[in-house]
């Protein structure tokens, strides 16, 4: 285990201690039980929960996923239980556990969110909160947030009035500059970034003239979009000075140094965890191999390491 | 892992290192390795044996392709026994009705529910009969088989619904299903709302984690009205009641 | 040859006859004469230059080219050798040949594209224009008038006046919401939509912390991209009622033939031609065979056959 | 198409149907059939007789791994000859120096110069022994070749600069060299501007297109200033004087 070894894997994000830089995406982990049989959680460095919302919602139509070169799309649509029974069923199973939870909240009104995130902030077992105001298989709600860095900010600054834990503000992709949308946010008092979100992308099948989704459209995620999500953490890393979790097709521990080298202090894993689900884990190890070999005493020693033409 | 040709069907057997006890319905979620390719593909148990077990897969794309074509002696990462099997009970005289690949899950079935001493009959609708090789023969063997063809090349000559109705639906204390969607809306229709008591039907969904963790296999089901349960946890299998048929015709 | 078979592959854009509707992407296939030896250009639907350039231009530092899963990141940089020289060279040379050709038009300024594009109008050898407005490389000019949809829209404005030939826009997927750039410059006065330019996107060699390409950044293209691209043709071809040329990952004529039933009137093969130089025109053979199959007369009927709930 | 190992390398021969004129330095493009993967792979000629060409393959990559593997008797996608070769002139002394697989374009570049009554020396510098099986050996019989291993485990103790230095870099009327770009860099700085006038060099750039279209094979010329010449057109040979090696080195 990736502990035992001399190599410091343990860092800081907004006062929470994470074991190594390596969580599990919102969405692709469930709420972490699902997969307590098969490994022990608590050897990642976090987990970001599938988003909640307050009202239990159905989700979207199937199918619900495609899968696509290098990628797949998902129109899951904010599929939940709802707040009750996730803080009753999932917050309390999870807060057992010695792992850091960052609880995804979404929402379809800023009433909603603020309800939200304040209950989860108010029980006290939830490590941090991550705002996903950029779902893109909402069709209320969520994109519309994030479209508008303004909106976006303006809904930060109303969380954050509710609430105790740190605030991590997940960013979509769908934006002409994304360097601009985390400065609002960082503003409005986000306390992290974490980001990428999937992209809006859609499939056809040829045979009935008809989408694959459901829904129309879908998120992408996987090893396809990685190269723009690399490439929007480098600018935001340059933009704001918050921590950054970064995230988008990690298919490797190599992609996972990539990503904290253009600037993000930790990364989660999502996609991935369909192929395998303890593949963070060997992210973990792959890490620390790269840290000794390259004689670094710190896994925050990686972070920014790269420097663009003007630094 | 030792591979069959079986007409248009590759049977692979593995051999287990644990015991593995599954029941029919159940899959397993296999990582085919493939560059580019990024999901596991779900397979049926098709027969489970002690130290063994085995899947039927039919060629359809990269996955399957990569299936079919794995060099003997490789291990192959499977996640599983996965999902919620046929509930069985002991006697009865039983309609099993498979659709292409369906048969996986309804040999398996049929096996089990002789080892149970009901009464079965396996109704399996294909292609032509290029498509099942010699299969057909060897499975009549260990059970009652219907074959059904849609180019008339053998058994009978229609969809395997109609060769269903037309040996009569009555009588039958389960009906056991697993194909393709229409096939399985069809028979929903078929056999009416009375017929879906008596129903368990396998959903193939398109599925992402195989382990009720990301709610990408959802399947319209009646309660809650306008809800969904997944096929990778909560079904595959799923009895004729518990799904809203409506949402599954659209 | 498709020609040949009874179904109507012929299309017209903007008043120009193509004999199919598959185009070679502005890039990919220099001006034609570097794959005149390979293969028969005129089979082609249409051929989109490389983007020219008022002075010549050197283009980005090496290396330019990275490959990445399912796509490939280039920083070519505008690399050509001018106006004059296109003239003399390029564009003589391919107006001998019965292909139309969208001359792609970029540039540092706008007086500099107005200039680039009336000189090419006032030659009589165009069929169309090309407007990239988009090119991610190029750090001054380009990304600049895509970033803002009204800046796009006064350039179309500029270069509308002076010219004599149609003007197809070519639109960046950096965007918050493609379909509002594409009314925008609709309503400026372009004459078709071409789409999608590539992603800016980004690599690292962790061995040595430095970005795989010379220009840190570079562009996205190939089937990664290809679900993002059938979604935003989807978008703007509900948006507005230009003819779109659809483009972005096309890999099989099941691709092309997505792309037109989501609303593009043609496609344009890009990244594929590195791959295989002929490949458009095996995608032609291709939409001819399922249109048979399909027993459809014209490859029209392929355009907006997909319908969306609300439709 | 046949293959062979030697140490590290594959050789694959492949028939041509076609006669097959090509220069040494001249390369073929490669599709490589992984899903995934999108572009084709450069490879210089290392053999090429009438009714045969074949290439020298090291595995650093999926590309590269695949036709490593590829089956026997499978056609390779090939397009080539592309490129413009070394420039050979008859008699005189030629130092020939390759790193990794740069030997391939020098092996073949060798035995043309000595079909022309050319006197060669071939330097080549690998990790170790083990790198190159007994690939030497076989070309040692062929001309004469002087090995630098970094390990020590063969010939001179080193990299193939210093080897190539310590032999004496004067009295060739040519110098002629394809390997990593360090290496080029640092053969350029050893035989100083003078040595430029007489040397050729291979670039093994990325390459998309391989014909010149795609302008992504961009290698740093001294005229015009700030201006590039493609690898797979204007090259991949090019004179030490065309190139801009302050750019190069960078
Ligand atoms: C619970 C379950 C049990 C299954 N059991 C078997 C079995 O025993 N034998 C067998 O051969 N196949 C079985 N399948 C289907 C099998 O999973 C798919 O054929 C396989 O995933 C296709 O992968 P591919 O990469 O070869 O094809 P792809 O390229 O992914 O798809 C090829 C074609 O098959 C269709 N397809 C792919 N996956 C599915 C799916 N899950 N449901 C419906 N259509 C699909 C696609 O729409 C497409 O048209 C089962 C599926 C499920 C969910
Ligand atoms: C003109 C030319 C001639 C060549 N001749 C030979 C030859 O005779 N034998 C041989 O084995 N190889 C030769 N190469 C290199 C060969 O093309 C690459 O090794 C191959 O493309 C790697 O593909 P891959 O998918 O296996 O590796 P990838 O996964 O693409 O790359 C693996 C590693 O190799 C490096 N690499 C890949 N391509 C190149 C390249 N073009 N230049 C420098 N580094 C690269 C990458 O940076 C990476 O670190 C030649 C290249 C050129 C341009
Ligand atoms: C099936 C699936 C479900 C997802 N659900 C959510 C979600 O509920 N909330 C959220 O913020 N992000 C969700 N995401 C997005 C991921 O958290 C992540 O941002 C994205 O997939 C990019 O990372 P990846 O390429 O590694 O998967 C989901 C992604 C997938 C694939
Ligand atoms: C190597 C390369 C060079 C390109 N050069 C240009 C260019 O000069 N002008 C332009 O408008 N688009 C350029 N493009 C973008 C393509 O025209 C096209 O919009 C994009 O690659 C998406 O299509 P694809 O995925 O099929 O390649 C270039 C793309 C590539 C890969
Ligand atoms: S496949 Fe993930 S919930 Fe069923
Ligand atoms: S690889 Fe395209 S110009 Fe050289």
């Amino acid at each position: 285990m990736a502990e035992d070894k001399r190599v410091d894997l343990g860092i800081e994000l907004s006062g929470i201690r994470l074991r190594n830089p390596v969580l599990v995406c919102s969405g692709t982990y469930g709420n972490g039980r699902e997969y307590a049989e098969w490994l022990e959680l608590e050897a990642l460095g976090g987990l970001m929960t599938k988003s909640v919302t307050l009202a239990p919602c159905p989700g979207n139509a199937p199918p619900r996923l495609w899968e696509t070169p290098s990628g797949m799309l998902n129109s899951i649509g904010l599929e939940n239980a709802g707040l009750e029974r996730f803080l009753a069923d999932e917050l309390t199973w999870l807060s057992h556990l010695d792992l850091p939870v960052w609880v995804n909240v979404a929402g379809f009104s800023p009433e909603e969110y603020v309800e939200v995130a304040g209950e989860i902030s108010r029980t006290g077992l939830a490590a941090a909160l991550e705002l996903n105001i950029s779902c893109p298989n909402v069709k209320r709600g969520g994109i519309h947030f994030s479209h508008d860095a303004h909106e976006a900010a303006a809904l930060v600054e109303l969380v954050k009035a509710e609430i105790e834990i740190p605030l991590y503000v997940k960013l979509t992709p769908r934006c002409t500059d994304i360097a601009h949308t985390a400065a609002m946010v960082a503003a409005a008092g986000a306390d992290g970034i974490s980001m990428i979100n999937t992209f809006p992308a859609m499939a056809v099948d040829i045979e009935t003239a008809s989408p694959r989704l459901g829904n129309v459209t879908g998120g992408l995620s996987g090893p396809a979009i990685h190269p723009i999500a690399v490439r929007m953490v480098w600018e935001v890393a340059r933009a704001v000075d918050l921590p950054i979790i970064g995230m988008g097709g990690i298919w490797t521990w190599k992609d996972a140094v990539e990503m904290m080298m253009v600037g993000s202090d930790a990364v989660a894993v999502g996609t991935l965890n369909f192929a395998d689900p303890a593949a963070p884990l060997g992210i973990v190890d792959g890490i620390a191999a790269f840290l000794e070999r390259k004689g670094m005493d710190s896994v925050t020693e990686l972070v920014d390491m790269v420097r663009g033409e003007d630094e | 892992m030792a591979r069959r040709q079986c007409g248009c069907f590759v049977e692979l057997t593995m051999e287990m290192g644990e015991p593995f006890a599954a029941a029919p319905g159940q899959f397993v979620h296999v990582r085919c390795e493939v560059p580019g390719l990024i999901l596991r593909r779900p397979y049926s148990l098709y027969d489970v044996r002690k130290g063994s077990a085995s899947l039927l897969i039919r060629e359809v794309g990269a996955g399957s392709a990569w299936l079919c074509a794995v060099e003997e002696g490789c291990e192959l990462d499977m996640l599983g026994p996965l999902g919620r099997g046929f509930s069985m009970s002991a006697g009865g005289r039983h309609a099993l009705i498979a659709g292409g690949t369906g048969i996986a899950a309804i040999r398996f079935l049929a096996t089990r529910l002789m080892e149970l001493d009901g009464d079965t009959v396996v109704f399996w609708g294909v292609e032509g009969e290029k498509e099942c090789g010699g299969l057909h023969g060897a499975l009549d063997g260990e059970f009652d088989l219907r074959l059904a063809t849609m180019d008339g090349s053998a058994g009978y000559a229609g969809n395997v619904i109609e060769l269903f109705r037309a040996s009569g639906t009555e009588g039958f204390t389960g009906i056991y299903a697993c194909g393709p969607r229409g096939m399985l809306a069809g028979l929903a229709e078929c056999i009416g709302s009375e017929g879906l008591a008596r129903l368990q039907v396998c959903m193939e969904e398109r599925m992402a984690c195989g382990v009720g963790a990301c709610r990408g296999c959802a399947v319209p089901v009646s309660s809650p009205p306008g809800g969904y349960l997944t096929a990778c946890k909560d079904g595959p299998v799923f009895t004729g009641r518990e799904l809203d048929w409506r949402r599954i015709n659209g």
